[in-house]
């Protein structure tokens, strides 16, 4: 028997049955929004993202979306948790189930204790019934009909009514609520009162037929002061404008695409400039050109020419992108020129699981292209990071003269993150590296590109276009120290030996890891990239259970020796990343020189945003195998 | 001592151009490919155009993919910048140095292996953009450096080095250029330079897209009687309909005219040039004329050669983007960073 | 002083005035031509090189030459070894120095108590002099221009001229070089005329103009029974035949081409078959497909798709094709598509140096696309294996449904090897793997594509274009058992789980590594494909200072136990490869679990095929290095 | 309970194809496209034209790349053998497995992202090789998969969602596939089954590379007022000049044809298939009237659709390579494999 059914019942009953797990959950639960995709319910469920946030609550949300555009079931997950552990959660404590396609699972679920908000205006088939949750409906489909008369804005404003009862039922503040369609609809006054009038149906309707608040609710923090909610994407794309990026070739592909459409709308309003005509009439110049490519290659293509020529330019792209610049990447790598890939990671291989997450392309951009290449690596692990490291990549490419890729991945690309707001120095400086212009050319005899090095192993180059002192010939085939076509080996080799010290020397431009040590933990913990809330969580659980352990989170390759440090400063070392192949592994014992036994992997690759949970399970199971388990 | 030291580039003794520069000064190091190669001979005329038309060597940028005509960049300016990238990638790298920099002049060197076959995708889409740059395909129906293969542009019939007969319908660039909106398509014949020359000075001037099938001889691979690519053949078998001249920096050209009308085209840098064609009325205006004049020639088995198709309207890839004037690497970082005031905005927007 | 100069002295006096080492080179020694390329001068080498071969003993011949079609150096090396050292030498005894802009090196180059051997139609600068060599004038040019009126004919007799010289001075079989002469020119009796008479002035020149033979010469033996004398690739070309390869796709590239090229000939003379027509003519139909393609990303999706028809198809390349086909690998991988694709490895990265060789596309391939995928790879070491692994790999990529990549390199591919003659087992069956035909499906009540996995974890597939029952959708996205689409973490897992397994399972199928094992020795050492007969000819000279190390050739990826046994049983394992990073050993640590610090690495990666000092003197360098260095 | 789930198919009731077979034997899966998308009108027209021409399901073998396009073989056919590749490089796998199986009949499906951007190099080729197949590309002038952005094909002018109206020239499918010389070229609006059936049932009867442009409206991103792909546009501004009808096995068209020429072509498999052009003389084998025509159209802002060229003579990719007339794939090992004595002469020749 369901605890709760139709509009007309209380939930009083269900509060007095109430598991204690269920009991009292202000600030600290999970709710899921199960939607079909191409309704619109995404703004609907930003709107309650939002509004926590306001609220100076920590929270975060997941967009769990299929590869498609309309019909299909699509997830929001928000986490809310004044303890700031924002990782995605394993199970929510409230569904809100707007896709009779998948009810079943979604009702399934829910944490005992929990509640399934569902839309009452069909009953609700009672196979899905569960005695341990409230079930609360809300009849949003006929409301809505019986308010608003086009079908279209119907579909629309029925989201809507479903933030307005879930504002009522957990004390999400209304006002904020209202103020938000207030600022999206400000230039539509019809569209705006449309929406006041639809959260207002689903909140009253829950006010009137329910005991409100839940258990399970919100109360107004000031923990998010000096926050901003913001997905890595926008981050990047806002790094690039800050680092002065001028050219960025693209190729769509999900979940790299709002990389570069963010740039340009950026550059739209922050580069272009009015410029009056002799003739009186003002047109507009733009201080950027963003060229949607025809492919991933053409993309790097131009990059590498647009660098080549002296620019600061970038491409951004997922997996299937970076395999087909693997032949360019090389070029790059080998012939010095700088270039920025932005990878932000999804599910592979091939075609694989386009909207899910996986830190799966580390070791192909390691070692990307035929032949022995090494590139620098730089792996952000929230929005904050994706902004700074952004601006990095382009000093780190200018001043190595060599491709650098920014490895994030959909999770932090995609869905928003709490982050602190963004600050800029005031002094920062752009490194372009040695570039000799015509004074530098004059004073010196002869000019010869690859000969020159400091002690980072750095020659000087020149910019096409600029003097004729400092014409040298480009290419990736052998080439001797002055840039000549080479067959010899010796020529070859002194080359291609700079090259690899050059890369090592790299390492202290490189952001130095994330570490957190406990007193004489004998476990470490390495992650990566958006996994860092989770693991966090995790050790925050071992540590209840009086497990301590170490935490370091990787930022950039080549490694700083204090990662290895890290590593032989423990007994055991888990690698928690989600790939099948362990290879943020594989490539620190590679590279680091690490006996392998030292090294356990924690692996979770199914494509949704990692969990606690997710790290629980698999290192439990993995210390229990160790003998020298702490438990 | 028998030398296989081959001569570089024939010179013309030591007159100067406007910048006071010799021909000398548009030189680069010894060519590399086989003596008699048809792409020695574009390396020369590209010489003399550029020598002529005095353009500034450190305002050159020359860009190839791989193949023995994408080894020539070394061969013209050693005072420019070059890049010899890889197979087939020429247009996107060409493309991105543009963008970059548009004060530069773009000269793109490919082979028919490296722009019909590997290339074709880059080809397109750098003609869709019109890009403004010369883009000259050494065209010798074979792929020289890895010994002989067909190309896309081998004849049916025509026979490689082995024997075997090429039996795959070829493609035209020209033809291809020119459906796909191409704004500037000219052909021309490597062993011909009083009609290559003004075809690249035209080029040059030219903003936009500039495609230039230069038919060149390949003489290890595809000089055989079979093939239409050959000196002998296309010696038979050149139609030189439509000759070109660069009125005022070049009068050699005019001097030659002997019949036709006259098709005068004011470009971009203000220069004049003139067309002449033979087949009465030729219109190098018109898409349609240039397509059904190739497919004509085609027929009887002759290889129209001239400025088949220019239309100096169609508006640059700077002008579709609306790029300031000012190479885009010629901007302070003052320029364009928004600083932190704006990021305060931003961080305003995300709460 | 020279010892000898122009051609009326004789070599009597530098007969005496020898150094020890330059005595009695009996059937051990090496020779380099230096040649202009584009000068016909290949043809005329390997006539040199396949007389020694029919004089019955061991040789090999080494073409370096450059990415370049006429007028640069170019240099052929024949080393002649009874005791079967046919790695290339480091240094040549004779030079034929037949290309003035490279004198000085060639002549460099010339181990002492060596010979000279040049055209002194010009007289020889004397920069050039050595006096610890023996100069053997031959004025090629003067007596050819004498014979030969037509320049062009003259250039390539010329050739023949030196090899007949050649054979005067180390008593190269006159006879044999004469019978290949007919042999080769056969349809042409005045070409044939011609060229005896070519080499005949040579041999009577140097007959008449010095003290011949040298003590540096040939014997006769007969260690070359039940051997033939091949290239690697086209001992791949013969096996793709025999295994019974319909399709055939692929983008020119050196060193890779002549394996399709070959192919294709080989298939019009065998399996081209003559129809009668109704009309009483005769057609020749194909039972092959070979198709030029485009580019290698086409070459490699024909390749897939022709194999996911059904047919047994390859593709040739070299390493920026393996690159560009990172996508389809991953595909293939993923969607379980046979495939095979022969990759001649040379200098890498980007274009590098295309005539060079090393093998540095290990870990590229190993791993290859973004996502996580591991591809079967096999590695001949010679031609024989060539030929057999050519053969396995096609049985290999039907049975486990999967990408195989087959890692030769350039010296295998294009150099000419002693090998075995090649033997073909009548009993061989082609193993096509699970595919399900109509009677099998009619057997069964659905057919799903992913899920009846056996003690392999194949799962069966059908080919389409037979049966209704069996279709099925392959696709490179996220899929289910069933071979339908999924977002599932569950189901995408299961599938990826079970291609890691299978991957494994491999294991049993892939040829066992070459192992030597001498008696408690403490060191091992590693090695893969061309390197073979450099480290065998170095452990035979540690061997004779005493140092004791036993050997083992790794011949595919997933690597056996045994491998790991072998590193595990010595105290320290050299990797001898040619590349700069490593790549053998560090596939060897990440897969087979290997602390580093067990292996140490040989590297040598200039481009030249590798000798004996390569790895002598790194291997010292190393094991001094090392604390328990045996000396 | 407001549902979501999209009817599948609209369906012909029972009626039996010559194979016995009813129209749900022509089905897949359930579409996942949005309610609405130009592409399962598309899907519709394959399944009606497959079912009336009686083809065999499992001779039938369907092969794409990726995009919402890319989908569609899933919803048609569900007892053929089915490839959603990766994007771009459907007719390299297309031109692969018709190498090996030359007695299935091909269909590939591609958006105009798939097949004139990443795709390009590999559409050229393949209509260079002539591979006897259907390519049919699905033309909604956005990347619908990927949320709107401008593909290669999307008109000067016409607006984006986010409101950016593209100002590159966009590419003609049709126009680019003549000037390569393809054997078969048409277009129809996916909203013109009556038009579209027939040229599907045409195309798969035509021995070589038969190209198909559909102009398919995205409800999504391209259904505005300013794209000319929008079914608003295409409704007002479709030309249907060159209608098609396919004598013999559906008469309803040729009832419909009121008015114009009829030209008739003799298919391969000794079909007949009648086409009827509105501009008199209207000449389906020549290149250049078609050229020509098409030009016109686009000039006066139309889409001309129907036939516009079909070359019957053209080899296709096995007749230029020779093969035999069974498929590669059933030849059997012993027929191929040359055995021991082979290569005992082999070895004999490496001596
Ligand atoms: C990715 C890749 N594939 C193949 C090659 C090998 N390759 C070098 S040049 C060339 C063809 C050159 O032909 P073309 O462009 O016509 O130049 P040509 O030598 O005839 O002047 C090829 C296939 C390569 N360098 N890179
Ligand atoms: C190599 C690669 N790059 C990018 C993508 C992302 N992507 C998927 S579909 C698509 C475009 C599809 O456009 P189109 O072919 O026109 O199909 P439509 O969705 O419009 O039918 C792109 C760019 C991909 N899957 N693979
Ligand atoms: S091979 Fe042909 S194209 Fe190459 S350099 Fe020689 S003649 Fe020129
Ligand atoms: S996004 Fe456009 S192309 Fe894709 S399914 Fe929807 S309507 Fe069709
Ligand atoms: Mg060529
Ligand atoms: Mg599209």
């Amino acid at each position: 028997m369901m605890a709760s059914f139709g509009n007309q019942s209380t939930n009083a009953d269900w509060l007095d049955s109430l598991p204690l797990s269920g009991l009292g959950k202000v600030n600290e639960f999970a709710i899921k929004f199960a939607n079909v995709n191409g309704t619109g319910s995404a703004s609907a469920n930003n709107l309650v993202l939002k509004a926590i946030f306001r609220m100076g609550v920590p929270v975060s949300g997941k967009n769990l979306f299929p590869s498609n555009i309309q019909g299909l079931p699509t997830w929001f997950e928000i986490r809310v948790s004044e303890s700031g552990f924002t990782a995605r959660s394993s199970s929510p404590d409230i569904v809100v189930a707007m896709n009779p396609q998948t009810y079943r699972d979604d009702i399934v679920s829910i944490k005992p204790g929990g509640a399934l908000l569902y839309d009452s205006s069909w009953p609700l088939s009672s196979d899905f019934e569960r005695s341990d949750v409230l079930n609360v409906g809300v009849p949003l489909s006929r409301l809505c009909s019986e308010k608003f008369p086009d079908p279209r804005q119907r579909v629309l404003l029925r989201n809507v009514s479903y933030v307005g009862a879930v504002s009522g039922l957990i004390d999400l503040d209304y006002q904020i609520l209202s103020e938000l369609l207030n600022e999206t609809f400000h230039s539509n006054p019809k569209l705006q009162k449309s929406n006041q009038i639809a959260l207002e149906i689903g909140y009253q309707y829950v006010k009137e037929s329910y005991v409100t608040p839940l258990p399970i609710r919100l109360e107004v923090r000031d923990l998010n002061a000096g926050k901003i909610l913001i997905d890595g994407n926008t981050a990047i794309s806002l790094g690039c404008v800050y680092a002065g990026a001028t050219v960025a070739a693209w190729y769509p592909i999900t979940p790299a695409t709002s990389v570069s459409e963010n740039f340009e709308s950026l550059c739209e309003r922050l580069r272009t400039v009015e410029l009056s005509n002799p003739d009186g009439t003002v047109s507009n110049v733009k201080n950027f050109a963003v060229l949607q490519a025809e492919d991933e290659m053409a993309a790097l293509g131009m990059v590498i020419g647009a660098s080549w020529a002296g620019a600061r330019a970038f491409t951004s792209t997922s997996g299937p992108g970076i395999s087909l610049m693997n032949e360019l990447l090389g070029l790059g790598y080998y012939a010095e020129i700088p270039a920025v890939i932005f990878d932000i990671q999804r599910t592979g291989p091939s075609t694989g699981m386009p909207t899910r997450v996986q830190q799966s392309d580390i070791l192909l951009s390691a070692y990307a292209s035929h032949g022995d290449t090494k590139h620098i690596l730089l792996f952000p692990g929230n929005p904050n990071e994706c902004f700074q490291f952004a601006v990095k990549a382009f000093d780190l490419a200018d001043h190595f003269q060599t491709p650098v890729i920014v490895l994030s991945d959909l999770d932090i690309g995609m869905n928003d993150w709490v982050a602190d707001e963004f600050t800029w120095d005031a002094n920062y400086e752009w490194d372009r590296g040695r570039i000799l212009g015509q004074e530098e050319l004059s004073k010196i005899a002869k000019f010869q590109r690859y000969s020159d090095q400091d002690e980072e192993y750095v020659t000087s180059r020149t910019l096409p276009g600029k003097d004729s002192k400092g014409a040298f010939f480009t290419r990736g085939s052998g080439h001797d120290q002055f840039g000549n076509y080479t067959e010899s080996p010796e020529d070859y080799i002194k080359v291609m030996e700079r090259l690899l010290n050059k890369h090592k020397a790299s390492v202290n431009w490189i952001p130095e890891p994330i570490v957190r040590i406990r007193d004489k933990a004998a476990i470490g913990v390495i992650t990566i990239g958006s996994c860092e809330p989770a693991v966090l969580e995790a050790l925050d659980h071992f540590e209840k259970d009086g497990i301590e352990m170490d935490y370091l989170r990787i930022r950039g390759f080549p490694f700083h020796q204090s990662v290895k440090s890290f590593i032989e400063d423990h007994e055991q070392t888990l690698v928690v990343e989600q790939n099948r192949d362990a290879q943020l592994r594989s490539l620190l014992i590679l590279e680091l020189g690490i006996d392998p036994n030292l090294l356990m992997s924690v692996l979770s690759y199914g494509g949704f945003p990692l969990t606690s949970d997710d790290v629980l399970t698999r290192a439990k199971r993995i210390l229990k195998g160790w003998d020298r388990c702490p438990r | 001592m028998p030398s296989i030291i081959k001569p570089s580039i024939p010179l013309i003794p030591l007159a100067k151009n406007d910048l006071g520069l010799t021909i000398r000064n548009y030189e680069g190091s010894m060519s590399t490919l086989c003596a008699g190669c048809g792409h020695d001979s574009i390396t020369a005329a590209i010489i003399r155009s550029f020598f002529e038309m005095s353009l500034p060597p450190e305002r050159i940028a020359k860009i190839s993919g791989i193949g023995c005509s994408s080894k020539t960049p070394t061969y013209f300016v050693s005072g420019a910048h070059g890049f010899n990238s890889v197979h087939g990638r020429m247009p996107s790298i060409a493309t991105g140095a543009n963008a970059a920099n548009r004060s530069s002049i773009y000269i793109g060197i490919s082979g028919d292996g490296d722009s019909l076959s590997i290339g074709a995708g880059q080809l397109v889409h750098a003609i869709r953009r019109n890009v403004d740059m010369v883009y000259l395909i050494e065209n010798n129906g074979v792929y020289g450096l890895t010994k002989g293969q067909f190309s896309a542009t081998a004849d049916v019939g025509s026979r490689a080095k082995k024997g075997k007969a090429n039996k795959v319908t070829p493609i035209d660039p020209a033809l291809l250029a020119i459906s796909l909106g191409a704004s500037f398509v000219a052909r021309s014949f490597s062993g011909d330079k009083e009609q290559l020359v003004p075809i690249l000075k035209a080029a040059i001037s030219h903003r936009g897209f500039a495609l230039i099938d230069v038919i060149s001889p390949c003489v290890q691979f595809n000089n055989h009687n079979g093939s239409t690519k050959s000196y002998s053949y296309v010696r038979e078998h050149e139609l030189k309909d439509i000759e070109t001249s660069y009125v005022g920096e070049f009068s050699e050209i005019t001097a030659d005219l002997t019949q036709g009308n006259l098709t005068s085209v004011t470009l971009h840098d203000g220069s004049e040039v003139v067309f002449r064609s033979l087949p009465a009325g030729y219109d190098s205006h018109s898409r349609e004329s240039a397509i059904a004049y190739i497919n004509g020639a085609v027929a009887r088995n002759e290889i129209p050669t001239g400025l088949l198709f220019i239309d100096e309207q169609a508006p640059d890839m700077h002008q579709v983007l609306e790029t300031t004037s000012e190479a885009l690497v010629d901007l302070s970082y003052e320029s364009l960073c928004p600083g932190g005031g704006q990021l305060e905005k931003f961080n305003q927007s995300f709460k």
